[in-house]
Formats: structure tokens, sequence, C-alpha cells
């Protein structure tokens, strides 16, 4: 803080005002990484926490800051790991991409945390993946994502799209005899690839025809639904039973399911089955006109075991708000958490390299009554749940996988990822092999694409 | 793709090669010549069939009341407003309608405006090498050297209007009268054939007024002058030639003496002071 | 010939130039020895992440010179600059992008990962040619450059100015932040161009490069500081300065002045696409997020709270604000946005001349003692 | 699931009608125990025959316990008891016996477990509600059930239906029950049905006739092929209808978003970037309205409108004073200080309130739609906001006309220093302007608050369009507002189905960006000198 003083003061006293400037934040840059270094002595084990506190992605991220700093309490509480405290280091990368980069490096760099829990959109995701395999860091993930990826770094505590769209347009096949299918989403790679992956699903898998299919991509907020409710409305009524498969991000939800239920279609009509929304959205959302709408996640508040109701108790009394709501992604940072503990135990150390082979096959209870295991891929096992809106904000479980499913980090329904998976066991240790090429990071997308432009 | 082709057709616009514009052709008559000029904002007829000649070298007066159109003819003349109707040449070569402000001034015709304005943030000597006669195009503008032809011309201008103490000191400072004489200085380092002046000794001393007149009389014979004044002593002590504008149009043309005693000319004029006065 | 030549080296006789490009060459030459020479753990020694840092730093510094350039001197209050940036920065990602090949988690030679997820089977048309360097960097200047030059001749040439500029520079970075997060333009949408392996065959992810990468910026930053001073301090500056304060006494001069406006602002467009294409090899992402109307506006803070028409001022803002973004944002989040609105009321409201202006005003006060008119001009 | 509705109607319909059931003796509580168990199970096949018991059951008590597992309140605690939650918020939820309908008072979630349904059983359980209602004595009831059953009549159903109608008297249920009788008869092979389904624009009547359309009978395949041509030209115009609707209320949005912008930069010249945190601020007003008036959202938003122009215009007056007197005639200036003013009103929010969403609550005779017919309804809300954004605008020109102060404000606009030498307080005027134009932002966000997310970005969604809706119309001039920001609208919502959302948003912005360039005023230029400035 000093040094920040200093800095700004200088210019108004000098002559020479850009070499004192420079000087001075250098300095400052100087000092502020002494600091970093004298405190990496110390005994307690450093937990980075890499969520956006402000701007746009605060709204979802700032609970998951809370959450991780909740566990780490807790696990101090227990007397911390291998005899050493935990202490979280908390930045803010103001949800901005590039910041992202910067911060991951920062934590890592100048705080050398052992630990990295953070992000949310995959593209902040993607901006850090380059700092934490160059420094050789770990970070846990804890958001649903559109998969295709696999890092040596990066443990995926979220869902992979087959933990959770795929057995949700199942149980629309199955259980709700769906017929139709209108793909809503906004404009971003989640969307996209989830989208992409459901078509080849459905139609390879389903028979399901061209027509019966609808894909809309929106931006985001986007704030005026008329028109493309008015058209979900028209495909609905052509006499098969329809659903809409929502990948609407965040804050364009609120308009989307006020115009819905302005425009009559309720859930009996065509139901909607959202991937991003969560108790946590909906504490933004009149849910009166909303309710038997679907949403399907790995773990809803409404989960009926003890080891939830705990773990919500722990959270209002963290918060101090009785009305605070837990989510899937929180439940994903609660499992991370717990597999990063029980492999720093195994290993005996927080050594990155040690982690990596340490923590898979480790197995951990999840909030769900199921147990979550690190699978080979840095993906887990995860039970698919289906819930229905109620009008109190929460879920009701209409739904769920009989056993837990595994994540895949490389869809089969993906023609460039169809040939693809992920070992990070020795000897393989490799995040993209090629089964059909039998090489590492090869793929035959790549003779196709020569082919085709060599015409 | 339009916006490409637009582009390309004209980048005539962008040749910097273009040469200077030809000089005035005077041979055939008037410098200045307008004719059934009809500007309306509206629907009220700020100028309304006027017709005006200038001839070369000549000192014209333009006086009227308020509202007249005295600055919206400068308007039209130095081509910020395009009239509704009529014509307006330059010369009997250069058509005004047909030209931009730039294009007008390179040919030769200068303004000073009825607010005094002048660049606040450069230096007298600034405002000054600014308004000289020069290569006004890009790359000359950017390649541009100080030498001591040019110091020479400014310093000389400096002189007759008095500035030459405060050279270095930004214009801003200067006092209003300062001011009018600077731009009557950045009219002369323009050389132009035709200066238009509207409104030059408001705001002045008698002391200054005089020496604006005989700066502005010292100009006519080389350079045709048009001044828009309300000051009638003034406009006495130079006019040879006036013009009365009325609503837009010509009222009344001659020496001093035939329109002062003009019945027409001493209604209007009588007639606005009158309500003036009343206000 | 000649003389066309030394408008270019006229700010080498200005103490003010001398002295911004010898503080530049002595803090540069400093982090340099500092990252170099000293082990780390030396209490004095500076780390990559730092070095990153200040190459960021020094990147944004080059971009709020070209807005200084175009607001200070010309009067046109760009909302849109980022717009610029962020195109260079694109056109400098899709180098970097073709440069990382068979390296691409699909293994796919030609097509980047984002188009091999989305199954496109070939390059689109005007990602071509961009494997070479030397085409790649002519596009960094090109494609900024275009724009500005189609939009300001538009915009000079229908006289749209002063306010209803700014507006529609910001509608102009609106429109291109929304086309750019469609996945259907082929730059990746949301999720941009990332992953980036090497840069003229040095590797990304080594700390040398990043030292290179920030000396880079260090000249860049020297160069165009140079230009745009050269540009202010010719007779065409005085032009832009006349056409600032009366516009329309600057036509009557003779002088085409929307030639003048898009000249400027095309060679300020250019280097905000160079600033871009520095920044992002260092920060390792660009995605249409830089295209947001509030990064451009913050831009033009930076110029405000360092001093307009100073250029060195543009500096010394882009360093301070954002040296003050990187310490709020980690000791005190929350209190950013508030310490940032604060800054724009404040700068505006009670320092129009900025940290540059009190840097004068003082200076002069020491100069003539007292003298009556300084205060009078400062305010004037 | 059709099988399982007919069973129960036609059993519930032949034994006695459910809704005449009333006076029948309540069966004993250890048989409606037993029926209310047969829910409890995971199966919910076996949960649809179990609620197939219950209809039949002419228990009393049984449209009460459908209703509320239709709810989700019929909850089962851990001692064995079935009750009804009577509010499920928070962690203790109070409850009542579902038997004995005696209050439990309050128990806490951990112990309840819910019978879940989805969406089958949700289907189910209304048909099976609305077949009861169809003998309600309540129209509204009646109404619609005739609406569910369009489409859902087979053959043991298709003659108590007749019958219904018969005796039915209001002309709606009875038009509505012939037409889905006559999609029965039409599946049957009836020639004669089609004429009761002419000129029907409902999307399952429609579904019936193309099904007809490709039946083996020739002479029903044409009928039914012509009486479509019919309905699909109808349809064509109602689709235009509809896009035109969108398009209005899309643009009375940009309207009341722009039209204090207009009265602000247009008439003060003064470029207020915090206009968006004024909309904003207005927006929360109406959620702190409903905060402080639990339990009666309409009057709370009723309310709000006063109260967010108040809130608003005094936010506004604090700007003006705070710091746009001290930037006049600096225009860019004053867009930078604004800008910085937004941030803070932001964050403000974000720090003093919750970064979090705010729910604010549609009243109910604001949700819904009006149905013109069957193909167009017309959203209450929009219809709402779109008469609100005229009033404002009638309200505002003549606030602008015919006072004093209107008055005023055009002749400062005019010609600042001419209007204070004749006596205006130019100081005055402004605040008055500012605090008018930042009250109808104020305005803007209580609507806004019916539309869209109430949270700290609602501003900055807002504020391009607006400067781009002033701009675009004419600065200074209030209709052009008017006219651009409607026309915008619809330019939009015509564009939207052919390019993509993004895609419309993208031209309209290109076409604004070019239209400025030929005509740098407007589509309403101030003309003449003064315009000039």
């Amino acid at each position: 803080m000093n040094a920040s003083r200093r800095n700004m003061s200088f210019p108004l006293r000098t002559r020479s005002l850009p070499f004192r400037s420079v000087a001075a934040s250098l300095l400052s840059a100087v000092a502020l990484s002494a600091a970093g270094q004298a405190l990496a002595e110390e005994d307690p084990i450093k937990v980075g926490i890499l969520h956006s506190l402000s701007g746009t992605m605060a709204i979802s991220e700032s609970t998951l800051k809370d959450t991780v700093e909740m566990l780490i309490a807790q696990q101090n509480e227990q007397g911390g790991l291998l005899g050493r405290q935990l202490e979280a280091v908390v930045v803010d990368p103001a949800s901005n991409w590039p910041l992202f980069a910067e911060r991951a490096r920062e934590l890592l760099e100048q705080h050398e945390v052992d630990v990295v829990f953070g992000n949310w959109t995959s593209v902040s995701r993607k901006a850090v993946l380059p700092v934490f395999e160059e420094l050789n860091g770990l970070l846990f993930y804890p958001v649903q994502y559109e998969g295709e990826e696999s890092s040596e770094n990066v443990f995926y505590t979220g869902a992979a799209p087959n933990q959770q769209a795929i057995p949700a347009v199942e149980y629309l096949i199955n259980e709700m005899g769906i017929e139709r299918f209108a793909l809503l989403g906004t404009d971003y790679v989640y969307p996209r690839t989830t989208n992409r992956i459901l078509e080849a699903f459905l139609k390879e898998e389903h028979g399901i025809a061209d027509e019966d299919i609808m894909i809309n991509y929106t931006p985001f907020g986007h704030s005026d639904w008329q028109n493309i409710v008015a058209e979900v409305r028209r495909f609905g009524s052509e006499g098969k039973p329809t659903a809409v498969v929502s990948t609407i991000n965040g804050d364009a939800n609120v308009p989307f399911y006020r115009e819905l239920g302005n425009q009559g279609v309720d859930a009996g009509d065509i139901p909607v089955i959202a991937f991003s929304v969560g108790e946590q959205e909906l504490t933004g959302i009149d849910t009166a006109p909303l309710v038997g709408h679907l949403a399907a996640w790995n773990y809803f508040m409404s989960v009926d075991t003890d080891a939830n109701y705990d773990f919500i108790d722990a959270w209002i009394d963290w918060t101090g708000d009785e009305e605070a709501v837990t989510n899937d992604p929180m439940e994903a940072h609660y499992i991370g958490f717990n597999m990063w503990a029980e492999a720093v135990r195994k290993a005996g150390t927080t050594d990155p390299d040690a982690i990596k082979d340490a923590i898979i096959g480790v197995v951990v209870p999840n909030l769900s009554g199921s147990y979550a295991a690190m699978m080979p891929n840095h993906h887990i096992t995860k039970p698919v749940l289906i819930g229905e809106v109620q009008d109190n904000g929460q879920f009701d479980i209409v739904w769920q996988t009989p056993s837990t499913v595994a994540g895949d980090a490389w869809s089969e329904f993906l023609p460039g990822s169809r040939d693809l998976m992920a070992d990070w066991q020795a000897p393989m240790r490799c995040g993209n092999f090629n089964v059909a090429t039998g090489r590492c990071g090869g793929s035959t997308a790549a003779e196709e694409a020569e082919a085709a432009l060599a015409e | 793709m339009s916006i490409l082709r637009s582009l390309a057709q004209r980048d005539r616009v962008f040749d910097f090669l273009v040469p200077a514009a030809s000089p005035v052709d005077v041979r055939h008559g008037p410098i200045l010549y307008l004719e059934d000029v009809t500007v309306s904002f509206d629907g009220f007829k700020a100028i309304n069939d006027l017709s005006l000649t200038i001839d070369d070298g000549e000192l014209r007066c333009i006086i009227g009341p308020n509202g007249a159109g005295k600055t919206t003819m400068m308007d039209i003349i130095t081509g910020k407003t395009r009239p509704d109707s009529g014509q307006v040449w330059f010369g009997s070569r250069h058509d005004l309608l047909t030209m931009n402000e730039p294009e007008i001034a390179s040919l030769g015709i200068g303004r000073k405006f009825q607010k005094p304005t002048v660049f606040e943030a450069l230096t007298v000597f600034e405002n000054l090498e600014l308004a000289m006669a020069a290569d006004k195009r890009i790359l000359p503008t950017l390649t541009a050297r100080m030498n001591g032809e040019i110091r020479d011309r400014i310093d000389e201008v400096l002189e007759v209007i008095g500035l030459k103490a405060l050279r270095g000191r930004p214009a801003g400072i200067l006092s209003h009268g300062q001011k009018q004489w600077l731009e009557i200085g950045m009219l002369l380092m323009q050389r132009p054939r035709l200066l238009l002046v509207d409104e030059p000794v408001a705001g002045m001393t008698e002391q200054e007024m005089e020496r604006t007149a005989e700066l502005l009389t010292g100009l006519a014979g080389k350079q045709s002058v048009v001044v828009v004044e309300h000051d009638m002593g003034f406009v006495r002590s130079i006019a040879r030639k006036v013009t009365v504008l009325h609503q837009g149009s010509v009222l009344a043309e001659g020496s001093m003496d035939q329109v002062s005693s003009d019945p027409r000319v001493v209604e209007v004029y009588l007639g606005a002071e009158a309500e003036e006065e009343t206000v | 010939m000649d003389s066309s030549r030394l408008w270019l080296l006229r700010p080498f006789g200005e103490r003010s130039t001398l002295i911004f490009l010898g503080v530049l060459l002595a803090a540069m030459t400093l982090v340099t020895l500092l990252h170099v020479a000293l082990a780390p753990g030396h209490p004095l020694y500076v780390n990559a992440y730092t070095v990153n840092l200040f190459g960021k730093y020094l990147s944004y510094a080059l971009l709020a010179v070209a807005v200084d350039l175009v607001w200070g001197y010309l009067g046109i209050l760009s909302l849109g600059h980022g717009a610029f940036f962020a195109l260079g920065g694109y056109a400098m990602g899709m180098y970097l992008m073709r440069q990382i090949g068979e390296r691409g988690v699909y293994g796919h030679p030609v097509l980047p990962d984002f188009m091999v997820f989305l199954n496109w089977d070939s390059l689109p048309w005007y990602w071509l040619g961009f494997d070479m360097a030397w085409f790649a960097f002519l596009m960094v200047l090109l494609v900024p450059g275009v724009l500005a030059l189609v939009f300001g001749f538009l915009a000079f040439r229908s006289r749209v100015t002063g306010v209803y500029l700014s507006i529609i520079t910001q509608a102009l970075t609106f429109a291109l932040m929304l086309a750019f997060f469609r996945n259907e333009m082929g730059f990746g949408g949301s999720d941009g161009l990332t992953d980036f392996r090497e840069i003229l065959g040095f590797n990304l992810r080594s700390s040398e490069t990043r030292l290179g990468l920030f000396l880079a910026s260090g000249v860049a930053l020297a160069l165009g500081y140079v230009l745009c001073r050269a540009i202010v301090t010719s007779k065409l500056g005085r032009v832009c300065v006349a056409t600032r304060d009366a516009e329309a006494r600057t036509r009557f001069l003779g002088y085409r002045v929307e030639r003048f406006q898009l000249f400027v602002f095309v060679v300020s467009a250019m280097l905000a696409g160079l600033a871009g294409a520095l920044y992002v090899p260092q920060v390792g992402i660009i995605n249409p997020s830089e295209f947001s109307p509030l990064f451009s506006i913050e831009i033009v803070l930076w110029v405000a709270l360092g001093g307009r028409a100073t250029l060195y001022g543009a500096v010394i803002g882009a360093l301070l604000v954002n040296y003050a973004k990187t310490y709020f944002t980690g000791a005190m989040p929350d209190a950013w946005l508030f310490a940032l609105g604060g800054l724009f009321v404040v700068v505006t409201v009670f320092l129009p001349k900025g940290v540059a202006g009190l840097l004068a005003l003082r200076l002069r006060q020491r100069r003539d003692d007292g003298g009556s008119l300084s205060g009078k001009e400062a305010s004037a | 699931m059709r099988i399982l509705l007919a069973l129960a109607l036609v059993l519930g319909f032949i034994m006695t009608p459910p809704a005449l059931a009333q006076d029948t003796e309540p069966t004993d509580d250890a048989a409606a125990m037993t029926l209310l168990e047969a829910l409890d199970v995971d199966s919910f096949p076996v949960k649809g025959e179990a609620i197939d018991a219950i209809v039949r059951s002419d228990d009393p008590r049984a449209r009460d316990w459908l209703q509320a597992l239709l709810d989700g309140r019929l909850q089962r605690a851990d001692d064995g008891r079935f009750v009804v939650v009577l509010d499920n918020t928070g962690r203790d939820w109070p409850v009542q016996d579902a038997l004995t309908g005696e209050s439990l008072g309050e128990m806490s979630r951990r112990d309840l477990g819910r019978i879940g349904i989805n969406n089958a059983l949700r289907n189910q359980l209304r048909s099976a509600i609305a077949v009861v209602d169809l003998y309600s004595p309540d129209l509204q009831l009646r109404r619609a059930s005739a609406e569910r059953l369009l489409g859902e009549v087979d053959g043991d159903l298709a003659g108590p239906l007749a019958e219904v109608i018969e005796e039915e008297t209001d002309a709606r249920v009875r038009g509505r029950l012939t037409q889905a009788l006559a999609i029965y008869r039409l599946e049957q092979g009836e020639l004669e049905a089609i004429d009761d389904l002419h000129g029907s624009l409902h999307s399952r009547v429609r579904v019936a006739l193309n099904r007809a359309a490709n039946a083996d009978d020739p002479l029903i395949a044409d009928a039914a092929r012509e009486a479509l041509s019919g309905i699909e030209q109808m349809l064509k115009v109602n689709r235009a209808a509809e896009t035109l609707y969108f398009g209005l209320s899309l643009g009375s949005v940009l309207v009341l978003a722009a039209i204090g912008l207009a009265i602000t930069f247009g008439v003060m010249g003064v470029i207020n970037m915090a206009h968006g945190e004024l909309i904003m601020l207005g927006a929360y007003t109406t959620w702190a309205m409903q905060q402080l008036l639990p339990g009666q959202p309409g009057l709370a938003l009723i309310l709000a409108i006063p109260a967010g122009f108040m809130v608003s215009a005094l936010a506004g007056i604090a700007i003006e004073r705070g710091v746009i007197q001290f930037l006049k005639g600096r225009p860019l200036e004053t867009l930078l200080a604004t800008f910085g003013i937004s941030l803070i009103l932001q964050q403000l929010v974000r720090t003093g309130i919750s970064p979090l969403n705010r729910t604010v609550i549609t009243p109910e005779w604001m949700s819904g739609s009006i149905a013109v017919n069957d193909a167009l309804s017309l959203t209450l809300n929009r219809m709402y906001v779109l008469g609100f954004a005229l009033v404002v605008f009638a309200l505002l020109m003549l606030v602008m006309r015919r006072t004093r102060l209107g008055l005023e404000v055009r002749a400062v606009t005019q010609n600042r220093t001419m209007a204070r030498s004749m006596g205006i307080r130019a100081t005055r005027v402004d605040i008055l302007t500012f605090a008018l134009g930042s009250g109808v932002a104020g305005l803007a966000g209580v609507a806004l608050s019916q539309l869209t997310n109430v949270g700290p970005n609602l501003g900055q969604n807002y504020i391009i369009d607006s400067f781009m809706v002033v701009v675009f119309g004419g600065v200074g001039n209030l209709w052009g507002t008017l006219v651009a920001g409607l026309s915008l609208g619809v330019i939009n919502q015509v564009l939207e189905p052919w390019a993509g959302a993004v895609m419309a948003k993208i031209i309209v912005l290109v076409f604004i960006i070019l239209f400025i360039q030929k005509r740098p005023r407007g589509l309403f230029p101030q003309k003449g000198r003064a315009a000039e400035g």
C-alpha cells in the first residue's frame, strides 16, 4: 500500500517525472516480490484462489472464493495438512481474461502457491492454461464445461458434456418422450460444442431428423427474446412433443424465462432443460412461472443426504446469511479440495509432480451420497441429476443416473476428437493420445484436412 | 464494397500532386458576382434574390439592420452555406457553388469572422505561419521548414498589425482588439484577391478603429475588400461605395451620401433603430 | 528529400524528448540488468512475472500515446481506439496461431484448434498468409489503418465531429465486439485466440523471450513517441491544433481539414495496432473483450490523468493507472471501480491538464518565481 | 398417458362426477392414508396409477391433494404423516396435516420428504383436474379446462363431451369443446368435421388438419388442404402483426431508455454516461418498493413510478451540482466524468446491495398475454410498457410545449446568453432539466424491471443503444427520439429471424454509423444558424 502511495505522489513533486515514476513502480514491484520470497520460507501450505471478485463474473465466482476459504478454514480446524496450516492467497482477475493469465502467473511465480482453485469461464481457463503448464502449477477447475481438453496441470471437477448434456437429453427422450429439440444457447464455446455434440448424438443414436432440431445462438446478456420464443412456440406446435435444451448463460436467462411465461409456454407444453441455471441463478428470478422447467447438474441443494445438510449448515454459518444457497460448482470445489488434500496426505508432500501421480485413483465422498474418483484423464466420476424448478427457487430431483458417470475429456460425437484419449499415468502421460495413429498429439483430422486443402 | 469503390473514385482527393488553383480571371469584369441567390432556413428566407457584383480592387461596405442576411451572404461566398438557388462566381472562371471552403480559400478569398477567431493555443507567430499562402497539402505541411524568407514575411505583417512584441505569446492572451488585428494579419498572410471582413471594429477603441480604417483602405487597390459593418462612423470613414441589405436583398447601392439620403434606407434604418431602442 | 527526412529527426532537438528517451532507456536497462544479472532470491531481483507486467504496461503506454495524438492534438475523442488495438492484436494472434502448427491439441497441421473443434474443413481465406511473419506484421499496421481510413474518410468528409464522433466510434467498437464474439466469424468467438507457442522461432514460454518482448515494447514506445513528437512539432501538428481549436477558421485558411484529420487518425490507429500486436504475445490471449467500449474509455482516462497534448503525459497516465489497477485488484478488489470512477471525476473536474499539467505549472512557477502570467496561461 | 387420462376421465365421469362428489360421505382416514401411501414410491408410472386411484376414490379432499401434489407441497414427514407445506422458504416450513387439514406448526426441511412428480405426471394431474373442472361452476376454470382438452379427445370422451357441449352456456367454452370434438371426428374420417375447424388458427387444429391432408380419403385430404391454405394466409398476416408488435415493444423500451437522454443530451448538450445507472436506480427502486410492501407487487410497482422518478431525479441533481456544473461547455469532459460516476454507482450497488440480480415480481395483472386470436397473443407486460412509454412521451411533450419550464428550457437551448439577459435563471433551468431527464430515466428503470434483470449491469446494457437512438433521431428533438426508437425496434425485429439476433444488432449499428455520415444531424435535424454552434 505504501509503495503505491509513494508512487502516486512522486510526480507531483519532482521534475523528471518519467524516470522517477518508472523507478518507483519498479522498486515497489521489487519490494513486493522480495516480500513474497520471504514468506515462502514460512510454514503454511499456500492455496491460491483465482476467482473474479469484481466485474461481470463476480456474481458467480465470488461465492466460490468463499467456498474455498471455508474449506481451508475447516481443514485448519482439523489440524491442517502434513502438520502444516493452510493459507489462502486470494487474487482478483476482475473478469478480464488476459488478467487471469497475469494473476495466475502472480500466484505461481510471486506467491509460489502449492495449488490453485479457480476459474469459471472456459476462456479464462484457456488463458491460464499455458501459464500452469509453463510453471508446473496445479489448477482445480470446478465448472461444467465443453470438454475437448485434458491438461497435465488441470483437474476438471465440473461436468464434461457426457456427464450433463447427454444424460439430460436421454432423460428427455426416454422418460418424457420428447421428439423435437430446440437447442438454444449463448454464442460461445460451451454452448456451441455442447450443441454440436448433442446434435450428433441425437442424429446418430436416436435417429432424430434434421427438421426436428432447431439451433439458435444469442449474444451474452441478450434481453429481447420475443422473436425467439415465438419461433420456439411455433416449432413446438407442430404435433410432436418438444423440449428446449438451454445453454443460455447467466443474465440472459431472466428475460428468457419471463418471455416464455408471458407467451404462455409452460413446462407442460415445452419443457426447458438448462445446463447453466442453478440455485444461485434462480435467486434473481421470480420462479413462479418457471415451475416444472428442468435443469441437469451433478448436485442440487435439495439433495437429501446428511453430508449435504451439514455442508449447507456450514455454508450458512460461514456466510452468516440464512438464505444462502449452495450449487453445483461449490460441490465441485468441495470434491476437488478433498481430493487434493487426500493426495497431499498420500504423497506426503505438496510437490506438484508427486500430487499429479498420487491423485489419480483418489476416491472421496461427494455430497449426493456417492463417491467421486479422479480418473487418469483428470476428470472425475459424478452422478447426473435432473431437477425440476420449484416455486421456492430449489430443484426437485426427478431422476438420476443409477451410478456415477466418468467424465470424458474427448467426446466420441465430434469427428476431430473421436480417436483421442487422455491418460496422465505413466507410461503414457498424454492428454491427447490418438488411438488411430498411436501418436500423442496426432489426429487423423490432420491428414483429412491436408487432403481437403490439396484438392 | 461500395465504400471501397467510392474511395477509388475519389482518389483525386488523396492525390497530393494536384496543381494549385489557377489564377482568377478578371479580364471580363468583376471579381465577385452573385446573381439571384436565395437561401432559406426552416422556411425563413435569409437571402432573397440577392444580386451583387464587386469589382477588382474595390473597397465595398455592406450595411444593413440585424437579420438583413449579411453574415449568411458571407457564408455563401466562402462555401459554408449552400444556397437554394442562384449563382456565385469568382472572376469569370470559378463557380464557387461547386467548391468547398478550403478550395475557395486557396483561390484567394479570405474571411475574417464577426467574432474574432484565432488559434488561441498557438503563438501569434504560429497563427500567421499557418495562414501564410503556401502548399497546404499534407506531406508538404508535414515536412515544411522555417526559413529566412518566411520569417521576414511574417515579421513584415507583425509590423503592420503592431503585434511584433507579442510574437511568442499564445494568441489566447491577446486583448479583443489585438485578436481582431491578428485575424486581419492572418488574412494578409493569405495574400487573398478578395477579403471578406465581418465587423472588424466591434469592441475597438477610437484609436484602434482609426488604425483599422487605415489598414483596410491601404489594402484596397491591391486587393478587393468587402466590409460588413454596423458602425456608421467607421463606414463613413472608409467607404467609397456602400450597399444596403434588407431582408435578404439589396435595398440601395451608391456612395455613403447617396445611400444615407435614400428615403427607403432611412425608413428601414430608423425603424430598426427605434425598434432596437425599445428592446 | 533532405527536408522530408529532417522532420523525423526534429524531436531529437527537444529537451523533453531527450529526457523521455533517456528515462525509458535507463528503465529498460535497469530492469534487464536486475533480471539477468541477479540470482533469483536476491532482494532486488526482478522476476519474469514483473518483466512481463512491465512489458504489458509499455504496450499500453504506446496505445495511450496513439490516443493522445488524436485527442490531445486533433481534439477527436475516440472512444473506439480499443478496436484498433484489438485488430492489431488479432493480426498478431493469427500469426501466433499459425505458428502452433501441429502442436495443437488435435495435432492438425493447418487449422487452429478452435476450427477443428467447430468442424471446419479448411482455412477461411482471410487466414491465408498469416503463417508468414512479414505478412502478419504488415497486417498489424494495415488492418487498423484501413479501418481507420474508411471510417475516418466517411466521418470527416461529412464533418462528424465532437460528441457525435465519440459516440459513433463507440458504436464502431461495440459492433466489432459483437461481430468478433460470433463463432461464425472464424476468430475463435468468445475464447479468442490463445495457447500460443512461439514467435519468430522463439519459445513464448521462456523468460528470455519475455524479456525480448519487453524490450521490443520499449523500443516501439520510443519510436512511436518520436514519430508522434515529429508530427506534432511540425507545421502539420500546428494545423492539427488549429483544427482542434477552430475548425472552421482552419478551413477558411485553405487547409483541407478532413484530410489532416484522416492522416493523423490513420497514423494513430496504426500505432494502436502495433501496441496491440506487442500486447498479445505478452499476455498470451486475444479475445473480443478487448473491443469492449469500457476498455476504450479507460484508455482515454489514462491520457486525461497523465495530461492531454503532451504525449509523455499519456505514457505517465498509462503507467500510473495500470500500476494502480494491478495493485488495487490484488489488494482490495472492491475498491478498484470506486478508485477508477473517482479518478475520472477528479481528473476531469480538478485536474483538466492532468499530472503533466501540474508538473508544468510547478516548473513555470519555479522559473518565473511568482510571475503573473503563468497562472493566467494555465487557466487559459 | 393418454389412456390413463381417458380412464380417469371416463371412470370419474360415469361413476360420479368428481365435482359433485362433495356431498358424498368422506372415506375414512385409513383408506385415505392408503391412497396417499401409494404415492410414496420411486417409480413414476406407479405414482401415475396411484393418482388414478385418488381420482377414482371420490374423496372430497382429492382435488386438494392433487393440487398440492402438482405444486410440490404434498410431503411426507419422517414420522410417516402426510403434510401439506404452506410455505417452503427458509430452513423450517409451516405445514398442515393432509388428512385432517389441521396446522402442525413448523417442521425442519430435514424431516420432510417430498412426493416428487415429473412433467408426465404433471400433465396427468392437470388433465385430471381439468376434467373435474369441466363441471365447475367457475367459468374461468371451465374455459381453462376446455382449452386443455383440444386435441386430447378420444373415443371414450367423445360421447360425454357432446352432452357437455349441449348444456354449456358459455359460447367460448362451447366453441372450444366443439373444435376439440371436431378434431376427434376428423380423425374418425368425418368430412363434415372440417367445417367446424375452418378458420381456426389454433396449432392443434392445424396439426389435425395436416394429418388429414395426408389421409387416404381424397375427399377429406382435399377439404383439409383447402382449409389449411386459408389458415396459412391468415397466419401470415398474424405473423406480420406479431413482428410489428415485437418491434414496437422493443422500440418502446429504446424510447423509454433514450428519452431522458434526449433531454439532457439534446437540450443541455451534456453527455451523461451515467444515464444507464439512473435507469438502474429506477429499477432498484421498484425492487425496494416490493421489499417494503411484501405481498403487494402490483401496488409496489405503481408506487415505484413516482418513487423511481424522484430517486433518479435526486441522483441527477446531485450529479449536476456535484460535477456537471463545473464542466460547462466541455461536453467531452462531461462524458468522461459521468462515465466515472457510472462506475461508482454500479460498484455502490454491488457492494451496498448485492452483486447478484434482484428478484422483481411481475404482478398478476401484468403477466400472461391477451389472445387476439389463437395465433396472435400480445404479451401483457410489454403492452403495459409500450403504453407507459407513450404516456411518458406525451407528458414530456406537454411539459416542453405547455409549461413555463419547457419554454425556459427551449430558450436556454437556443441561446443561453440571450435567455439569461432576459431574466431566465439558466442555472435553475439546468438543474430542472437535468432532474427531469434523470427522473425519466428512473421511469424507464421501473418499466425495465418488468422485462429484464435488475442487477448492477442493467444500465450498461442500454447506454449505447440509447445514444444511438438519440443521435439517429436528431439531437434536441423529442419526436425524433420517438420515431428513431420505434423504427430501430421494428428494423431489429424484422431482421432478427432472418439474420439472427447478433447480426441484426450489428446491422442496425452499422446502419446508424453510415446514416450519421450521410446526415450528421440525424433524422430530424435542427436547422439554421443556431444549430451551427
